[in-house]
């Protein structure tokens, strides 16, 4: 244990079970009415409430955008780093204290665009740190600018004639950095996301959680068919370990594998699901699979949610040098 | 003790029997492949056993590797050494050991007239001779007529005395700096016996080679006592100072660096953090703190600079002393970090060894010319401390100087280095803990009623509580914040009044430092002022410049800002004060936008240090000048 | 024509008839949602339509969206208009329009006093009144018996015209805009033909939101005309001057700079190439050129700030006039590629639209504290020209001659907005492409022992050979260069060269100023000295000071660096010079190293511009002290 | 086509058939001795010299590295730019003359260390670039760095204790950053080089090439298993378009997929390929299986070679925006 870390014996008194009000500022957020942010805000604090751990022991630190103001709003040690460099901070943070439960908040400017080199190191060393990446497709704070993760033909106010290039997937690039823990939620999910969470911090090591998130203000409506009450039935599936992959109304379609290219089948009523249908597998020997689940959305498939790859590797600044 | 010593000519070993030298320039020279760079530090490690002062400089071909025998491939380490005021590697070379014809050829540029030449008769075959450009052979044409050269069959002699072992040509080839380092230990003594010792160690798992270089040292050693050339050996002048008890070691200015960093944290009870990534000449610094196995020290290689110094603000947050090293072109990436840094108030040693620029610039050569990058790199009102080191043993001292600063103020330091000390080494003990300077801290203990931007009223610094401390919890960040309570805050009034706060505790930090110490006297009509790596030049000119009776003294500066509150007055003291810099005049702009005064300066900006012999000349032309 | 005006204060409309003021200041205040902008901006097009000088000033809230009704979430837009001699938004309100309590009570710090407010009765209900934090009611305690406050049923009245529409709460509640906007043309006439023309055009999609807004521009005209408040419509005075045929249109400095580019490299017969990455407040430059459907307009949002300023310099290299627009954390990202552009001695333009500093500091205040991180935030010895924006429609002209320069000397070039131009606007005629400066290209031509760093012997700059040009490949970068042919070089003499003649070509830039020229005499005893945005305040407190017998003349630059060759003399010729910043002092600093001159300073760093009387107060105060 | 660029009617006379010594500088090359980057040269020269594209078209951008020297050896114009960044030069100097060919030449530091971003960025945008990635697992310049291709374990000058962090995957990331061409060759097959190459060039969109690159000095050896005589039949796979994945002495081993995963299957005497054999398709409708053949290599199953992924897809500055 390093000298600096002062962990008092006998912690600040913590209420018995702590509430999640216990992990608030009191400062009130400053976001748009309706803006997606505000469920992320209490599933993490609820997470937070969950843990086990000492307020002071955790840190929420965060780049620059709409949604990395969040740490102000969290009754967590916070740093409000600069745009897209939050990784760097956090890993700093994590390597001079190991007992800290550090978060990572940004958005997909702060990660994939200015931040991409930092999302990505930190995916590929490991450290046991835990990095929510808050993907509203677009530019938040500046007022509505392209994002490298907005659709084609967006029109914004950076691209008026449409966004030209192809977005990037949040969560097939974590898996090609080689993320150990690879998770996919939605911000009107409020069990999913406090179980993923959970499921983060249990994890001994990165974890790297897409949140699908609403921007009423610049790109309203961006995943309403993964979570309109209507579609989502078809549009959304939610993954579960060592079940075939099955959605639809009623869990009525699977999917399987044909030479290498995921497709749908709808059952038949009654129908049993057939042997080749894919059996979902976070803890698979390579990620391929879960790559193509990440590319997997609307209109052709659904979109895929929860955890896509959990394994366990070395632990950057935790396990032992290699010698 | 001889307090001021002339460079003294090398007396003709023909002619004298014995003779005790002030100081000696010796440069060992070859083929990168050659072995040099070990054969100089042995030399110079042996010099400081027998109590000499010793500076080193190495020298290494620009690119990784040239074809061999080529002048590209030269590889050359300068070993100066000898009693006190031995402040520079050595403006020219008193004899000069050269392998090859590239080695010579090199080199000669740098030998005193007069000077001695001892080369590898047997390397000046035709083909070599070529790949060096001679046209002809030099040994030969006359044409080194003005230094006195000695052609020993070096090659020759060397694979005769390994012969019988078990080795290759290569092997065998390579043993010639053995040889070579024999020869010129017979001929200033010294005790061979850590030699030896050495050999045995190194050699350990190789005993056939550990037998080569024995025989090659050996051969070389009684090649000095038996050939006619040497009539007998000289001796150097020793330092007695450094006498003292202590471990000294010949220590390059990085690894100074890195020692410093190390010695800070342990003295404030802190881990130390770097994040650093590669960059010539800066990368011994994280190499160095990567060997440790402590587990308080971290050195981690980020993915670019601007990870490194973001992972070690990280660090400080979480109650670390936060370090960084990088040089030119990483610090232009850092700016808006260290702007971060500036706002947050976390304690931050940066560290900036300087090469050429602008750009990617010459990486191989020095310069000073980041001073202006460093006290004004940063958008809006940023201001930061600045300190340089002098020579490569004071590179500790100033990261000691400027952890304390970081440490005591809350806030980033940067301490700039060059290529030249960051490769150059001297002699240098290292001090025990309890010897460094005490550090104060900030670390909050109380929670009541705490306040993350609440000041100490002396220093003006803000609490350092750190996650993991409880009932502190607190958010900072790069947005203005208020005046106690650190929230984010708009308002106008509490912005002029952070940026000013911010100033003044910048500003306040010049009240920790001791009296300008003019060398030479505060009467001399003419001052000498420099910053940094010229200190050895300047210091030495000086010297030099008085025992010709000239009215002149000098000064080094080592904190750049806030400058010292006695420094106008100092300056005012003198009739002229002569800046010099190996920049455009960067520290004397910074002077008369402070002072007022219209200085005289000096500049040189060639990648190359400053030789003393420059210095002087260019004085006595002021000081002719001067009414 | 009048050359100087003082701020007038507004007749009392109860007792004068016909009245023509010299300007007035308006300001349009509301919720965030309440069509503000709109309002105020359609109020100055009007104006500038009816011959008037223009300057407005928008006032966004921080946050994106603040909940309804409160402090956080008022919009205002101040309009200044008037006849010639305007060079500010206003000081200080003459008519606040208010359309909630939230606005009134955030604004009325702003109005003069005995200032005029209309507001929106309705709104001034229990529970908006407790959301902007007034214990009372304003109307009825008196609070603002130092006002003449005429409250209107604006909500009322505009629902009651609306009667009959298909329209939502919402789209009702959002026409008071136009009710207002209507009252106010009524108050100061304006041809109300373009607003009916504009409503068509806006809305034809929705024809019910057409008859909405007539309705409501109808309904608040009408008011003014029928109500008993206002005996008869207040006319201000015209700036003849604008009669000259022309487009004229209230450009923002940012618009301006979008523009500026475009025309620049029009009249060089280049593409212009823009890299840019989000950033209040310089988004909108880039936003602005995303608009161009042109082949060579080129607008490229990049992955973050170096990648913007890297694909400008790589269009720069293929032919292009590269450019790229960032604020201070931008900047601070860029100084690494900035040192390439130089030393591989490219045509760059890199606009910093500055806000408050330092780190992310305050975004949405305006400072002027990135002038030395411009002149020296680079690593190594790295002149470059250095520029500042006066007023929104000078930025068109900064730009122009940004670009001027960066083709004729080949050399990256920073131009030096802030927040407060590029958010301010004012009428503007847009110059023809030949009106334009001409500009000297180094275009290669001819082939034949090309050598791409063989140079104009009067510039200086180097030939420009681009990809695509046959006989002439060669290849740049950022190590230092031999001479004439570019190649890789490592001489410490070549260096020293290189690094002077660097600096020689930045400084003969200065060669092609215009005299500098003081406003007011250069027999005044104080001279005010300013850059950038400080411009309007320093001139207007320049001119009504002189009215009132000071002896004061302003003078104001546009290149910092290289300061122009006169300066010095000019300064030398008042008895005392006043800089005057947005900053610690930051060119004042530059002035005292280059010139030896104790000046004087006055600096204001709180996000906000100077008021006209804050400068003259202190020139006053200045002036007594003066011997 | 942009007012700025000069292509002139008759363009400098092209010796016929170019040579090779037509796209070199004269500048004799710095390399140590054995570099693996003297081949590249090599190759890449000859490319040029097939291509049909005069000299003056050709344009060769490069980071810093001893990698990024390159430019100086070939007869085109060439930016050797900064550490990391010479993707952004090159998407500036295509888009405002789309007619020049563009070439990349990168380092594994320079482009996957300090310049992911940039390139992660390039690849998605799909501009009409070629990229090579010269991929030495090692600083070279630098003299001996680890790398974030480093294998784990690997001793380095900042490494005393072994390589902590996991390397990157080349052309798994390029996959997953949507690239529309991903080859990877080795240093030491010119003829693969120069065939893949100007493939590169053919293709209508970016290309990423990962070169197997030899460091003699700081880390040899590193490709051994792949490119010596002795085990690279066991080691290296040549994809070919529509074949099935053979391998092995007399090409006896095949890969199949096993719920999602690769294995490898030898075939006994004059057995015939099994129908569930994988067959390479460069064009498959998603990146999935060429990210998991990216990921194979030795001691368990072979490095693949070749071209992994080629797919239309719109030229980011030469397509119509969209509208
Ligand atoms: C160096 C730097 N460049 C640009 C900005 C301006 N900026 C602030 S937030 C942001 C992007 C926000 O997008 P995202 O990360 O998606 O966050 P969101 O607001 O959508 O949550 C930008 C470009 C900045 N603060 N710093
Ligand atoms: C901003 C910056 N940081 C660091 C360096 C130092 N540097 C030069 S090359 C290099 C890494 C070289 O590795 P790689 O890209 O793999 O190229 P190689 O030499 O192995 O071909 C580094 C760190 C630099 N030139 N610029
Ligand atoms: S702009 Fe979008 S992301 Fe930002 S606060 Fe508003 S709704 Fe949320
Ligand atoms: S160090 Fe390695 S990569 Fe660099 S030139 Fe030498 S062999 Fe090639
Ligand atoms: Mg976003
Ligand atoms: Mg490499």
């Amino acid at each position: 244990m390093s000298q600096t870390t002062v962990i008092p014996a006998a912690t600040a008194e913590l209420p018995t079970p702590p509430d999640r009000a216990h992990f608030l500022s009191g400062t009130a957020p400053r976001w748009c009415p309706g803006c997606g942010c505000f469920g992320v805000l209490k599933s993490l604090t609820a997470t937070y409430a969950r843990l086990g751990v000492p307020r002071e022991r955790l840190v929420t630190i965060s780049g620059i955008g709409c949604t990395s103001r969040l740490p102000y709003y969290t009754g967590t040690y916070g740093f409000h780093t600069l745009h897209g460099r939050a990784p760097s901070v956090a890993l700093g943070v994590k390597l001079v204290n190991p007992e800290l439960s550090v978060w990572v908040i940004s958005g997909d400017g702060d990660a994939l665009a200015i931040g991409t080199n930092h999302t990505l190191h930190l995916l590929r060393r490991n450290p046991d740190i835990k990095m929510l990446l808050l993907n509203n497709q677009i530019y938040g704070l500046t007022k509505g600018q392209a994002s490298p993760t907005s659709p084609l033909g967006l029109v914004t106010r950076s691209t008026p004639y449409g966004v030209a290039d192809a977005p990037i997937n949040p969560v097939n690039l974590a898996l090609a950095a080689g993320a150990s823990f690879v998770a996919r939620v939605a911000d009107t999910n409020g069990a999913m996301m406090e179980e993923v969470f959970a499921a983060a911090h249990a994890h001994r090591g990165v974890a790297f959680v897409e949140v699908l998130l609403n921007c009423v203000t610049f790109h309203d409506g961006a995943y309403a068919m993964i979570t309109d009450k209507d579609t989502r039935d078809e549009y959304a599936l939610a993954m579960c370990p060592g079940q075939p992959l099955l959605y639809g109304k009623q869990q009525r379609k699977v999917l399987v594998a044909d030479n290498g290219r995921i497709l749908a089948l709808p059952l038949a009523e009654g129908e049993a699901v057939p042997d080749q249908a894919l059996r979902h597998d976070p803890q698979a020997g390579d990620a391929g699979l879960a790559q193509q689940l990440a590319l997997m959305g609307p209109p052709d498939l659904p979109c895929a949610l929860g955890i896509f790859r959990q394994v366990q590797a070395p632990v950057y600044g935790l396990d032992p040098k290699p010698d | 003790m001889n307090p001021v010593h002339a460079a003294v000519d090398l007396p003709d070993p023909d002619l004298i029997q014995v003779q005790t030298l002030d100081e000696i320039t010796v440069k060992f020279a070859g083929d990168s492949g050659d072995g040099i760079q070990l054969a100089g530090q042995k030399f110079a490690l042996l010099a400081s056993a027998a109590g000499e002062t010793v500076r080193t400089m190495p020298d290494y071909p620009a690119e990784i590797r040239s074809p061999v025998g080529t002048l590209g491939g030269v590889s050359g380490f300068q070993v100066r050494t000898g009693s006190a005021g031995i402040h520079t590697p050595g403006d020219r070379i008193d004899l000069l050991v050269a392998l090859n014809p590239a080695a010579l050829r090199t080199n000669l540029p740098e030998l005193k007239a007069n000077g001695i030449v001892i080369l590898d008769e047997s390397a000046f075959t035709a083909t070599n001779l070529a790949k060096a450009g001679y046209p002809g052979n030099p040994l030969e044409d006359g044409s080194l007529r003005d230094y006195r050269v000695f052609p020993v069959q070096i090659g020759k002699l060397t694979r005769g005395a390994l012969k019988g072992l078990a080795l290759s040509t290569k092997q065998t080839t390579r043993s010639r700096n053995f040889f070579a380092l024999g020869l010129i230990c017979w001929l200033f003594p010294r005790p061979r016996a850590a030699v030896d010792e050495w050999i045995e160690q190194r050699f350990a798992a190789t005993p056939e080679l550990a037998k080569a270089n024995h025989r090659a040292f050996d051969a070389g050693w009684n090649y000095g006592e038996t050939a006619e050339y040497f009539v007998s050996p000289l001796h150097v002048a020793t330092n007695q100072r450094m006498r003292e008890a202590g471990v000294y070691r010949l220590v390059t200015g990085n690894a100074a660096l890195a020692k410093g960093l190390v010695q800070s944290a342990r003295r404030a009870g802190l881990s130390l953090f770097l994040g650093g990534y590669p960059i010539t000449p800066a990368t011994e610094v994280m190499q160095e703190l990567s060997r440790y196995r402590d587990p308080d020290v971290h050195m981690f290689q980020a993915e670019d600079e601007i990870a490194a110094i973001g992972s070690a603000i990280g660090a400080a947050f979480a109650g670390a002393l936060g370090a960084t090293s990088t040089s030119g072109p990483g610090l232009s990436l850092m700016g808006e970090f260290l702007n971060l840094a500036v706002i947050a108030e976390l304690p931050l040693v940066v560290i900036d060894v300087q090469r050429a620029g602008p750009s990617t610039g010459i990486p191989t050569k020095s310069e000073q010319a980041d001073l202006l990058q460093a006290l004004h790199g940063r958008h809006g009102e940023s201001p930061l401390p600045v300190l340089a080191a002098a020579t490569p043993a004071d590179c500790f001292a100033t990261v000691v100087e400027a952890s304390r600063i970081a440490l005591r103020y809350m806030t980033p330091v940067v301490v700039l280095s060059d290529l030249s000390l960051a490769s150059g080494a001297e002699v240098w003990r290292e001090p025990a803990l309890d010897e460094l300077p005490e550090f104060t801290l900030h670390r909050s203990v109380a929670a009541a009623d705490f306040k993350p931007y609440r000041r100490d009223p002396e220093t003006l610094a803000r609490p350092w509580a750190v996650p993991g401390d409880p009932g502190m919890e607190h958010v900072i960040g790069g947005l203005e914040k208020a005046g106690e309570s650190g929230a984010v805050c708009y308002e106008a009034e509490n912005h002029a009044a952070m940026v000013q706060l911010r100033h003044d505790k910048v500003a306040g930090i010049a009240r920790d430092y001791p009296a300008t110490a003019v060398h030479g006297g505060t009467d001399a009509c003419l001052l000498l002022l420099g910053w940094g790596s010229t200190f050895g030049a300047i210091r030495e000119a000086t010297d030099r410049l008085r025992q010709r009776g000239r009215s002149v003294a000098c000064l080094h500066l080592r904190h750049l800002n806030p400058l010292p509150h006695d420094l106008g007055e100092a300056l005012r003291r003198h009739r002229a004060v002569l800046v010099i810099e190996n920049n455009s005049g960067q520290l004397w702009q910074q002077l008369r936008a402070e002072y007022l005064l219209d200085l005289q300066r000096l500049n040189k900006v060639q990648g190359t240090a400053f030789r003393i012999a420059e210095i002087v000349e260019a004085t006595e032309s002021l000081l002719e000048t001067l009414p």
